[in-house]
Order: C-alpha cells, then structure tokens, then sequence
C-alpha cells in the first residue's frame, strides 16, 4: 500500500444537527453522529429512511439545510483532500454510450487531481489489479463493464474504492444482490480494511452478514423529530431490530432464532 | 509542415506552354463576359455550374487545380467566399476582381455585390479583361481590345433599350423579393423596394411585409417581382395580400440548367417584363 | 390592432398557433429518446431527398418526404442493430445528410443547395391556405396516434426491453414516433420554416421538464409554453421588424431561462449532475 | 381483479436443453427447465451463473442458441399472449430525459398492444391503485420515479409488475435492497399471488426470506457441462446451501444454524 | 501520382491527417458525454458571434471564438443548474444559436447569412500554410491537454458524481471539455470546413465503439479510422472530382456501415435497446 498510514486522534466523520430537505420536504433532521478512526460503522434504517441522503450529504453531494460536517476534522466547505475517502454508491453506473472497461472503471479510482502531473505509477496499477483479484474478477478485466452481471458489476466498484487506497471507506448497500460466497469475500475484505486502520461506513438492510465486524451502528428511521433513532455499538435494542435483520419475522417452520435475534 | 514552406510557388509552373490562355470565370455573368471578349482564343471554364445559387459554392479538388494553373482568374471578391480562399492560396497574382473597377452602392450598409445587371459595369469588366488577357497574350491584344470594344457596343445598346424603354412608365416603383437590382435601378432611375435584403434565403419579417403592402397600396403598384432560383413564395403572398401580380424578374445570378439563354437575352426579357408590368410606353 | 388586418398575419397566427400547440407533443417522446436535435437532422435528410430528385428528375416534394421517413427509419435501425445510443444514430444521419446533399448536388450538374433550398423552406409570413389545410391534417394526425398509440410510445420510451415483454412492437413504435417526427418536420418545414419546427417541438418541452413531475405534466406544460411562445413571438415580430421564427424561438427560450430562475429555489439540490 | 382466472394443465414455462452464449462463452448450457401453474419457484445460483439471462431466454429479450422456450404451450417464436406475463428486471431504470410519475410507471404496466383502442378502464386505475397501494407507496404516486430512494424504486418496479395482472410473474432479485417490513409486504404480495393461483419465478440470493413459500428450487451454476445443478422442491441438498443461504458460513459467534441450514 | 504535384493538396492532405487523426480524440468523450451534434452546434453559435460582430463591427472570428467559447460554458452551465441533459442543452444552444444568428443578421440591415458563412467556412482545398500552423498548434493543445487532464477527463464522463468525491473539479473538468471542443471546430471549420470537423469527430468514434471493448481502444480505433478516412476520402475525391469534405464523411460513414456488418456475427445478442 502507498498511502501513509496515520491514525488521527479526532474523529474521521462527524456531523453536527445536520438537516436536509427535499422541496420543502424534510428527510433528515437533527442529525449528529460521529465515525472514529478504525472503526466499521453500519448505516441501517428502513427504505426511504434516509442513509443515501446521509451519505451524498457526508461527501459534499448533497447541499444541507442546516448544520455542519466534518470530514478529518476539516469542515466539508475547506476540505480537499478527497483522496482520502471512497464512495461506492448505491446504483449501479447506467448504460455507457462509449464502452468502458473494466480496468478502465477500477483505474479511474487513481484519478485525483493531485495526481495530474504524475503519469500512472506501477505501484497504483498494482493497487488495481490487487483489487480487482480481491473481489475475484480480475480475470474480465478487459471485458465491458456492462456486460458484466449485476452481481459482478457490484463487485468491480466495490474493487474501484478499495483500488483508491483510501483511509476512509462509504459503502451504499454494497452486498445487495450478492451471492453467498462473495457475501464471504466482502466481510474478509472488510475485516483487512479495518485491521489496516481504515475507517467504514456501510449501508445496509441486512445486518447478520457482518454484524461480527461492526463497531457502531446507526439506525436512521424516517419521519421523527431526530433522524437518529439509535447510534451505539451492537447489539441493537430489541425494538430496533426490524431494520437490521431480514427473516425472522416470519420464522421459517419453526426455526431456532439466530444469536441479536429478540423478536418482537 | 516544415517541407511545405519555400516550395508555395511550384504548383503554377505549368502555365508557359503557349496554348491558349486559361480564363476561369466565377459565375455566369463573368462567364459571358470572357466569352465575348475572348472570343475563341481563350479556354473558358466556370466555376459555378448553371442552376447554382452562387453564394454558398464549394470546390472540388479538381476545380482548385483549374485556379492554380488558370492565366487568369474572373471573380467578385466578397461574393463567394470558397472562391476568395481558392484565389487567396493558389492565384494571388493571376485574378481579376471585376468589383474592383465599379463604384459600389451599399445597401443597408453592407457592399452589394449585384454589380453586373447595369450592363455599363459589363463593359467595365470586359475592359479589365482584355487588358488582363492582352499583357499575358500579346499576340491576340488587338483581338481582345476590339472585342471588348464590340462587348462594350452591345452594353450600349442594351442601356439605350432600358433607357427608352423605360422612359415613360406609371410607376418608377420596382418591388422585388430580394435586394439584387440596386444597380440596375440606379441606372435607370426605378425606386427598388425589396422585401427581404442582399441575401434572398432569410425569412421575411411580418412587419416588412405590411409595411410593403400598404407602400404598395400607397402608390398603387400591382406587382411584385420574384426571382427564378429562389423561392417565390414570399412574392406569392405578398401578391395575395395586395391584389397585385406576381412576375419573375431574373436577377442573372446564375442560367438555369440547360438554358440556351445570354446574358442580353435575359436582360432583354427583364426589360420586357418591367415594361409590362410598371405601364410603361414605349 | 391592424395586426389581423392582412390575412397573411392571420394564416401566420392560426399556423404558429397550431404548430406550437402540437409540436411540443411529438417533441417529448424525442427529448425522452435523446432525439433532440432530430428536427435539424431532419431538415438535412429532406434536402438530401431534394438533391436525390434532381439527380433523378423526379418530384422533390414526396422524394423529400421519402427521403426523411427512410432516414426516420434508419435511425432506429442503427440503434437497434449496431450497439449505438440514439443521439450517435441521429448525428450519425445528420453528418450522412449534409454529405450527400452536397455531393449529390455537386454530382447533378447544375444543381446547387440554393436550389434545394427553394423547395424545402416555408416561413411563418407565407403560409399559404393551402399549406394551413396541411398543417391541419398533420395535427389531426398528431391526435390520432397520439390517442391510439401514445401509452405503447410512452413504454417504449420509458423501457424498450420491459415494453417488448408486454407485447409491444418496440421496433414499429420506436420506428412511428421517428416518422412521426420526420413526418412533422417536412410538414412543417414547408409551411413555418425549418427553424420553427424543429425548435418548437424542444425547446417549450426542455422548458416545462425543469418544474414537472410527470410526463403527462411536462407534455401539457410543454404545449401551453409552445403555444404561448407562438402567439407572442409573432405578434412580437409584427412590431419589431424581425423574421417571426426566430423570434417566436428567443421567445421560447426565454421561458426556459424563466423558470429555470424560478425553478432554482424550488429544487436547491443536485450539484452536480 | 379483472382478468380471468385460468388454471391451465400444462407448464405455464418450459425450455428444453436451451444454450446461451455471449461472443462465444457460452452461459447456460443444456437448460430444461419447468414452471407449473401456480407454484412458486426460486431461480438461485451465484453471481454470473446466468440467472438474468435465463430470465432474459423466456421472455424473448435474448437470442438463444440451441434449445426451445415455451410459454403457456406456445413455442416463443409464435407467443402473442405477452399480456399474461409481467416482468420486473434486476436493474433500477436510469435517468430519465422527461420527468416520471410513479403513476405513470405503474400505468405503464396496461399498455399492450391489445388494449390500443381501448381508453383506459376504471378497473385499470383500480388495479394500478391497488397494487400501489399494496407496497405501501400510493401516496407517493405524483412524486417524480427518480427522486424516490433506492428501495422504494424497487418496490415501484413491484407494483408495475402487479398492476399487469399476469398469470406469470418473473422478478430478477426483487428484494435486492428492501428492508425488512418491506421484505414482509412482499412475502405478503407473493403469497397472494400464489393465492391466485399465478405462476411466480423469483431470482434471489437469500432464500431464507421466502423459503416457506417456494414450490421449486432451481440452482444455476456457471462453467458445467449442465447450468441447472438442482431442480426440484426445498429444500436444497447441503452441497448446494451455499448460494441460497447469506450469513451462515461465518456463524456469527456461535449462532444457531437455522432450519435448513446444513452447513458444508 | 499527379496528386501531390499541387502544394495544395500536399497542404490538404496534412490538414486531413491532422485533423483525422486528432478530431476523434475529443469526440469520443463528445460522445461519452452526449454531445455528439456539438460540432454542427458550435458552428451555429460562432455564426451567431460573427452575426454579432457585424452588428457590433468587432473583428468577426474573435468574436465567433468568444461566443463558442460561452456557448461551450452555456451548455455546462444549463446542465448543472437546470435539470437539463446534455442533449437538450446542446438542443436549445444549437436552436439558441439559429435564432440569434438570423435576428442579428437581420437587424444588422444588409447583412444575409452568406456575409457569415463567408468568414466562418473554410475548405479542404484551400488550407493555406497558416491555418496547417493554426491546426499544428491545436492538436498540440489536444494532445497536452488530454495527457494532463485526460484521466479526470475520462472520470467525469464515467460518473460525475464520483468524480466530484474524488475531488475532481467537475464543472470546471466539463467546461474544458465543451471549451476544447468548441476550439476544435472554430478552428477546424475555417480550416478545413464546418461538416469536415464536426463529422470527423464523431463519425470514426460511432464506428469503433461497435467492436471495442475500453474507451482507450475505442479512442485508438477511431483515430485511426478517422485517419484513414481522411488520406483516403481526399485521394478519391481528387480522382472523382466531388468536394473532398463530404467524401471523407462518406468514407467514414462507410467505414461504420462496414463494422456494423462484421459485428453482427461478433454481437448477436440485444433484440432491443
Ligand atoms: N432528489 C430528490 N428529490 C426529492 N426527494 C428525494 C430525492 N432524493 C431522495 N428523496 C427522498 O428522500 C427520502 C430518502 O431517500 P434515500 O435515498 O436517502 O433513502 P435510503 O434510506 O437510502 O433508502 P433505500 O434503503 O431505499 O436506499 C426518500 O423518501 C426519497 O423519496
Ligand atoms: N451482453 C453480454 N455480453 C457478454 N457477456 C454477458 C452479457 N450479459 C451477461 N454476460 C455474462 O454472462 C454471465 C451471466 O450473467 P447474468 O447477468 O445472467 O448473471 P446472473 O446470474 O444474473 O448474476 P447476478 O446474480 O450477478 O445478477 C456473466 O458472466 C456475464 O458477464
Ligand atoms: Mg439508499
Ligand atoms: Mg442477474
Ligand atoms: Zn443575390
């Protein structure tokens, strides 16, 4: 890895009463949290409830009625050195007029201005290609990205975040429409991002998958007077566990409850 | 581009065989011109083919080539601009600009380039033409001096027989489509109102168009001249609205494909047509 | 007023009027299929079709007709064989169109693009009675397929693969809406010019699009704008001495700029795009 | 609901050693495949097995190479009775030029060909409202599709599919990203249907969620000799646990295996 | 040969080269970013810049470069600010530029759009040794440009919200974007033609992208098919005696059709789009 490895003290996220509406229509309210360094923090809340809204606004994407953000201790409107986050967002790239490959999309994570005057070293082009060996694809590198399966491309912009050597990781939803063993790879390479000190955010509706990992968990729920309805380390209290785990509510024939599950 | 420079003057070496003179002519009525005065001593070749609205010509590689080897070069600056850059690279020294010699009216502050429907411009061009032609062949100077001198008798005559015809007319007030008979007026004292300006394919403005009409009413004209490579439409409505006639007035930018008409004859036919149309005794 | 003292600024008014009224109907289904600048191109092929004519000696009116609705055809026929986006597919053709307008016109001897010109170009101030019983018939049509086949277009717009599951004939219906537009095209560019036309069919409904929420709302708004913009751009050219198309487009385009103005504190998001 | 209700005898879908291959790689090979009426069945495998593209095969959006697709009898090549099928792909549609309406969307469901000179019913609106309704979204009908959230797209796409009122539904991951009381409604909405007796084809990598429902299993695998590896009723053999289960292979600190977990 | 006896066509052919080689190197973001018909807009708009000079009586091709310098921030600006896509602000600029052209010309009395097309439409056959100077230092430009910002070039295109946490300045990176290309075809047009420039920009792009697989490979491809389409269109319109832009588009055109046909077998998915 290139990037110098430093650990700041302070926290790596932090939001202060942030507010954000849509024509009027509020989606967050009065939201403060904090993400510290070297930890996984998951994002969870119902549909609609918010997290994308959160994320975009995190990242400058998304103007903020009211309230701050801080990323590395700088507020949003000084900060400017974005190569140190990545965002994976949560849809998928649209159709391409030009054919775009995949090394071309997990390359373009090395595009920061800072490196402008810099011709491409081999040391990011082994960023890449670990990468992309990571998420097991680096064998369609030259194939267009969009005739990869929607599992797949999932996995390329996963490996373009990873390929950016960030210190700070926003995932939106980034096992939706995962298979089972690359659901596995995911929580390995998660595990690696945080004993490598970096610091994650991951948006998601189904929490058991890497529940062992997280830190922190954040629950947005939509419409109340503070977005924030839990933000602590797991387990989450039994009345929030509707937006964190997927099948229990209708148990299986019977089946045995898994470990956070407390019904309600 | 390093092998291109000191070699610009090469492409026109060819020219000194003593064949017979290789006159290129812009557009029809420069075409005429050279015709009469030429005559058969000189190999002709025109540029704009007929039917061609001249103003937006291009060139093929082919015709290019004929101004780079051409003796001399026949042309209105301003008028076609694909024929000012071909002269400007490969016949700087060889062309004739025909406006060059002529008192130019400006209509609406822009140069009108309408120079040849006064047939007196005409035999300006053919003079410049044959002192042109007779510098570079000083065999047949006398030939292209007396042409000219012929070119120049017919122009009179052509003048005389719009002067006279013209002479006594009910209305003096021409109303064509678009603005391409400011000399000719001049020359012959008619008013030209034209609905649209120098360029015949922009589209009339309403106001215009009722601001004509009710001159038209006002001194009680009866027709509208429209033109034969351009839409008449515009003459059409115009004639609909006012009760007056729509006639072709040709302003010779070009012959139609496969005419067998010249410039006199055409000119001839305007005349007759104005004298029609404007009451006028002969 | 003295405005609708000559008849010709009647015809004009009751041509600009139906014309900016249905264009922006056609014009939403092309915006949505990236086809925005289809009226131009358009314009190009048609003059392509007068050249071919005069090459042949044939009519120019129906070749030009032809000529367009095999280049309406084609669009869609390269986007549906090569892997091509619609707008590639239309410059495509555009580039096509005035490259064999010239060359036909400088292979048929004698036969410029002024021309050309002569048979294709109409302006609002010569719209003749005739042409308004054309324009008519064109909105009629316009109605027409717009009642019977608008809710397949609006699938076919929305989601080619998923309308072709519902057993809509996405080829014919992509292929319609780009007659459609062709068809209106030449109409129109005979009888209000090729600027108006291919103009009013966008500009009113990327105007209306900013504010509305629905497809339905921005093909209303849409033609409101284009009929609004219509009235006053020729009433507007009556006075101030200025041809009634552009005018009647500034017009248009200066609603779009309004409500992008107003539009911006209604929706305060979106940096960038 | 205004359609009939028919229960025919034969496959509702049925493909015979059907062969889909891209620029030469070949993705499903030998497929013969059975949907029965009014049954549910869940299409799994992992991430590239070709399940869209199976889904892409019977309903005609994909050329094959070898083999046969019926539906409803019919061979596809004569098929006309498109209006019995509705389809939701596993992409969200992207940005659109012109603004849509949730409504719109959902409307669009009625237009084929056969209801062209047809004005629209009453009972169409009813039907659009219904289904609407039954994802919870109906009071977001006005809204523009693309300024809803990602989950809420998803259950649009949903609604769409159910206004059709097809005999036969195929939704490619439909629960990708839904949150959990949505994940409930759907369950709901599938059970309904099942009700009805329509014939449902599920792609999904959980199938933990829907498992109580689920007439047929088929489980596509990439790179064999045969792309279907099972066919047949829940559940599945252990060998095959790992592409329908997510969070079992790492037992969250020692968690109860759930019923038909049987772990490899 | 005879061909290369005339230093105009030795001059034509470099120009040909030139621009064959380096015009698709733009276009194929042009049409990454859908803006395929920015060529044939951008020289509506620098007509509108040198109907303004004549009005204002500023020097005509300054001015025409200012305009399509501001019609190149205009489209990036509508874009961000109103929910507008490329290709509908390309639409209202391209009809923006029409509309304003004709009504300067007809307020500056006397002045038709063949005063214009004069100072704004060069000719292949008539490249002077100061415009291959004029092209020379424009695909330096292209070249230097493109190795600087090539990668956040490419970025934006990709997905300009991501771009943006990467900290690319994407409006900025887009406006240099238009800002080239609007270079490109003001130069371009007076050197070697309006539809020569615009065309070759994407037409080669269009041909590639049928068979590529990476936006590099499709870049590569099509300025090697905009190349060869140039030396081979300039030769063959000296023998065949046609303007030598409109061949060249053609040879190009052809080329598409003719990868169109060898792709078929390569791609035999995608029944609708
Ligand atoms: N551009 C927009 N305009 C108006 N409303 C919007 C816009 N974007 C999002 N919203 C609304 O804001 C709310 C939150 O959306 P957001 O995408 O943040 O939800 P989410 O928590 O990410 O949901 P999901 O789990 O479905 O991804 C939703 O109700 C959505 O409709
Ligand atoms: N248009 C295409 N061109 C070439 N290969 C393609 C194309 N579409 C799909 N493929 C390939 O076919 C394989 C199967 O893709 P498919 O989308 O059917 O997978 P899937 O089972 O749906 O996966 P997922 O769970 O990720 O959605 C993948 O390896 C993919 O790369
Ligand atoms: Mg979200
Ligand atoms: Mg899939
Ligand atoms: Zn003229």
């Amino acid at each position: 890895m290139t990037a110098e490895r430093r650990e700041p003290d302070g926290a790596i996220v932090s939001t202060q009463h942030l507010c954000v509406a849509f024509d009027g229509a509020t989606v967050l309210q009065d939201v403060s949290i904090t993400l510290a360094p070297a930890q996984v923090t998951a994002l969870l809340g119902p549909n609609g409830s918010g997290k994308s809204t959160l994320i975009n606004a995190l990242v400058g994407l998304q103007p903020v009625q009211h309230g701050t953000v801080e990323l590395f201790g700088i507020p949003l409107g000084r900060f400017s050195q974005w190569q140190r986050l990545a965002l994976v967002p949560q849809h998928l790239p649209g159709a391409s007029s030009i054919p775009v490959s995949v090394w071309e999309t997990v390359m373009s994570a090395r595009s920061s201005p800072r490196r402008r005057w810099r011709p491409i070293q081999r040391s990011e082009r082994q960023l890449c290609t670990d990468a992309l060996d990571r998420v097991g694809l680096l064998h369609r590198r030259r194939d267009r990205l969009d005739t990869l399966s929607g599992g797949q491309q999932r996995r390329v912009m996963l490996a373009r975040a990873l390929a950016a050597d960030a210190q700070l990781l926003i995932l939106d939803e980034p096992t939706a429409g995962m298979d089972a063993q690359n659901l596995q790879v995911f929580v390995e390479v998660i595990a690696h991002q945080r004993e490598l000190g970096r610091t994650v955010l991951i948006v998601t509706h189904d929490l058991d998958d890497i529940e062992h990992l997280i830190d922190q968990a954040i629950v947005l729920e939509a419409s109340t007077d503070q977005s924030v309805v839990f933000a602590g380390p797991p387990p989450l209290p039994p009345s929030m566990h509707h937006v964190a785990h997927h099948h229990h509510e209708t148990p299986p024939q019977g089946a045995a409850s898994p470990v956070v599950a407390v019904d309600p | 581009a390093l092998l291109l420079v000191g070699c610009s003057a090469s492409g026109s070496a060819t020219t000194s065989t003593r064949s017979h003179p290789k006159v290129v002519a812009a557009f029809y009525p420069l075409q005429f011109a050279a015709e009469q005065v030429g005559g058969s001593h000189i190999d002709i070749t025109t540029l704009t083919q007929a039917g061609v609205e001249p103003h937006d010509l291009e060139l093929s590689a082919q015709q290019v080539a004929s101004i780079a080897s051409a003796d001399v070069v026949l042309y209105i600056k301003g008028f076609q601009p694909a024929v000012d850059d071909a002269i400007a690279q490969e016949a700087a020294g060889k062309a004739v600009d025909v406006g060059a010699e002529i008192t130019h009216l400006t209509t609406g502050g822009a140069v009108d380039p309408h120079i040849w429907l006064d047939p007196a411009n005409m035999t300006a061009i053919g003079n410049a033409l044959a002192n042109r032609l007779a510098s570079i062949d000083p065999d047949h100077a006398a030939t292209y001096r007396t042409n000219a001198r012929a070119l120049a008798a017919q122009m009179v005559v052509l003048a005389r027989q719009y002067q006279s015809g013209l002479a006594r007319c009910a209305s003096r007030t021409i109303v064509v489509s678009h603005a391409a008979f400011a000399y000719l007026a001049k020359a012959f004292g008619l008013q030209q109102v034209a609905i649209m300006g120098l360029s015949p394919d922009a589209e009339p403005s309403p106001a215009r168009m009722a601001q004509v009409a009710q001159l038209m009413r006002a001194d009680h004209v009866h027709t509208i001249y429209s033109e034969t490579l351009v839409s008449p439409k515009v003459a059409q409505t115009l004639a609909q609205t006012t009760g007056a006639k729509a006639v072709v007035l040709d302003p010779l930018e070009g012959l139609k494909p496969g005419s067998t008409d010249n410039y006199v004859s055409v000119m001839q036919a305007n005349l007759t047509a104005l004298q029609a149309n404007q009451g006028c005794r002969s | 007023m003295g405005l609708l003292d000559y008849d010709f600024m009647r015809r004009a008014l009751l041509a600009a009027a139906l014309i900016g009224l249905f264009a922006p109907l056609i014009g939403v289904f092309l915006v949505q299929r990236r086809l925005a600048l289809l009226g131009d191109g358009m314009g190009h092929v048609a003059l392509t079709g007068v050249g071919l004519a005069l090459l042949l000696r044939t009519a120019p009116i129906p070749t030009a007709m032809i000529t367009a609705a095999a280049g309406a055809f084609l669009i869609e026929f390269i986007r549906a064989r090569s892997r091509t986006a619609g707008d590639v597919a239309l410059a495509l053709l555009f580039y096509g169109g005035i490259a064999g307008g010239v060359l036909f016109a400088s292979l048929a001897p004698g036969q410029g693009t002024g021309t050309l010109n002569a048979y294709l170009f109409g302006s609002l101030s010569t719209v003749a009675a005739s042409d308004l019983i054309a324009l008519v018939i064109l909105c009629a049509i316009i109605v027409i397929t717009l009642v019977v086949f608008g809710r397949e277009m609006f699938a076919v717009s929305l989601d080619a693969q998923i309308a072709a599951t519902q057993g809509v004939a996405v080829r014919s219906i992509s292929t319609m809406m780009a007659m459609l537009a062709a068809i209106v095209v030449v109409v129109g560019m005979r009888t209000v010019g090729l600027l108006l036309v291919s103009a009013i069919m966008i500009v009113p409904v990327a105007a209306a699009q900013q504010i509305t929420r629905s497809f339905r709302a921005t093909a209303a708004l849409g033609s409101a704008l284009g009929l609004t913009a219509s009235v006053l751009g020729l009433v507007g050219s009556y006075y101030v001495q200025v041809p009634p198309g552009p005018a009647i487009v500034i017009v248009a385009l200066g609603g779009f700029a309004v409500i992008a103005v107003v539009a911006v504190p209604v929706r305060r998001y979106r940096t960038t795009r």
